[in-house]
């Protein structure tokens, strides 16, 4: 298996064969493939044996745009190239099991007519509220939705705040991947929405750099 | 020899099934501590035969009256099962009794819609602010409420089990009724302070 | 003649009334739902005799022992007793439980709390990822860990209610101690998978 070859073509040697054998390079993960070396040296090898093989290089070409495809297929998926070993040595225990047990409550009837009594009285001072706008209120069946969503919305963003705060507070550099180090995809999804909210509300300044996926935050305002 | 020997495993088996569903219903009542119908018992045991389920809670009702125990199973006329306390030994342990079902703001929120019902969520939270939604989840969860959808708007109302913690009619009509008198019959009267109130803020 | 007799109705009595407080202990520990002192189960009983009390209890441990039931009587380590499900039958009826019982995540946040505590939440955090903090406004919510700031900090250990809930010792070595052993029986047999019921009520 060693032995090379002489009458097939150099590129179809190690480690330009990564491009010419397809099947091969599928079962690469494409991040682990350093594609400006594997051309530039591919180019000098040419040039060194005076061989312009114009299908080679193109095939090469074809080869690096698939990798490329592969890799933006990935971050579509939201699949990242392998993570840092997690550097976790604590002892996370098994969730403890709740152990079953009846239990004789103390809410009476009595408890319930007197909530009662107080859900009324402060039904009213909402209604007297609510009488002064009353031809301001939307539809019916619109607001409660949405201002469920925005009251949600604000306790997330309220909850990731104080996660970069804690992090720029630590003196670590705040980056997506740290906010989101464990969490599940999905997760990780909405906590990106999150940051875009934060960011279109000014409290956080968002920025990458060049030849970099990272984004980068900053809070404002922050000395 | 052969077939004897199956019959035999058989029965052996259905005595071991029969024991092991008659724990299975003991532990569904015991952790319920409510009236439970025997659709439900049947999820449980795994059986939709409402006969199976029945001769189940009714041999259940009998080893409790066999075991000198303050516990009873009872089956209730509409073919619900429970397991409770027998009435004499309620007065001299009620006293142990120290967590309420919810706290204030649920409470008042759940007394509410009970009084209201079937209501609509938005003019629950318009009555009884945002903090509500919160309270609404939690009592869906704990079975006290039950939400619908009706287009684009969410029904909400009491539960069974409210109508059975409670002790009111399950019959919407008759237990708004029972609300309304019993809720003038106490704005006429104050409470006198010696009556119960455990009532933790937390 | 007539001291004979009077012998005779005294044994009588007193099995009687051993029965009777059999049964009164067997009352107070269902209605409480916790684990339950000798100081406790002797003030129901009218009792000041702790080791009768105890008698008494464990004589009721013997008594769920024999019979064939899912339910179990234990004796805690700090002499407490109590009444509850057997752990096997949990997954099968834990739905039909009133209180909104604890998934997962929630429960693993709450064991690293109870086993690292006193703990810095942001140290928990670390441990569990970003989703613990819903984690542990829950638990403080069920009352089952306080929150005490301390300067910048938030300082996180489990309540009493905890322990009793679990039946753990209220002193933190003993119960790391008891958590320990939990947690390594835990892993030794893997739970069995959750058969859960996903069944409406109504």
């Amino acid at each position: 298996m060693t032995e090379i070859n002489v009458n097939k073509p150099f590129y179809f040697r190690p480690p330009w064969n990564i491009l010419f054998d397809l099947q091969l390079l599928e079962k690469l993960n494409p991040w682990d493939i350093n594609l400006s070396f594997l051309l530039l040296s591919f180019l000098d090898e040419m040039e060194k044996r005076n061989e312009i093989d114009f299908r080679a290089s193109g095939m090469a070409l074809g080869s690096s745009s698939t990798v490329y495809l592969m890799k933006s297929e990935m971050l579509l998926e939201l699949e990242k190239a392998p993570l840092a070993p997690k550097l976790q040595s604590d002892f996370i225990p098994p969730p403890l099991v709740l152990p079953l047990r009846y239990e004789l409550t103390t809410t009476t009837i009595q408890n319930l007519l007197e909530a009662l009594d107080n859900a009324l009285k402060t039904e009213k001072l909402f209604a007297l509220k609510a009488s002064t706008s009353t031809d301001i209120i939307p539809p019916a069946g619109v607001i409660p939705t949405i201002s469920a969503y925005l009251i949600e919305m604000e306790e997330q963003m309220e909850r990731l705040m104080k996660k970069i705060i804690t992090l720029a507070d630590e003196g670590k550099l705040v980056t997506f991947s740290n906010l989101v180090h464990g969490l599940r995809k999905l997760e990780q999804i909405r906590s990106f929405i999150v940051l875009l909210f934060l960011a279109q509300k000014n409290r956080v300044t968002l920025w990458q750099e060049e030849n970099s996926d990272e984004v980068f935050v900053t809070i404002n305002g922050a000395q | 020899m052969m077939s004897n020997k199956t019959e035999e495993v058989t029965a052996q088996d259905q005595e071991e099934k029969f024991k092991k569903d008659l724990a299975l219903i003991e532990a569904a009542l015991y952790v319920a501590g409510r009236p439970l119908d025997t659709k439900t018992l049947g999820y449980i045991v795994g059986s939709r035969s409402k006969k199976r389920v029945q001769q189940l809670a009714r041999a259940l009702i009998e080893k409790y009256r066999q075991l000198e125990t303050p516990l009873e199973v009872l089956e209730l006329e509409d073919e619900r099962f429970v397991l409770q306390l027998k009435t004499e030994f309620s007065a001299k342990v009620r006293k142990l009794a120290v967590r309420p079902l919810l706290s204030d703001g649920p409470l008042r929120t759940l007394a509410y819609i009970a009084y209201r019902q079937p209501i609509i969520q938005k003019q629950v939270i318009d009555a009884r602010g945002a903090h509500a939604y919160g309270h609404i989840r939690q009592l869906v969860e704990m079975g006290l409420i039950e939400r619908k959808s009706d287009g684009r708007n969410k029904i909400l109302r009491v539960t069974e089990f409210f109508s059975d913690y409670f002790g009111l009619s399950r019959d919407i009509k008759i237990m708004k009724r029972q609300l309304k008198r019993t809720f003038n019959e106490l704005m006429k009267k104050p409470l006198s302070s010696d009556e119960e109130y455990n009532f933790n803020e937390s």
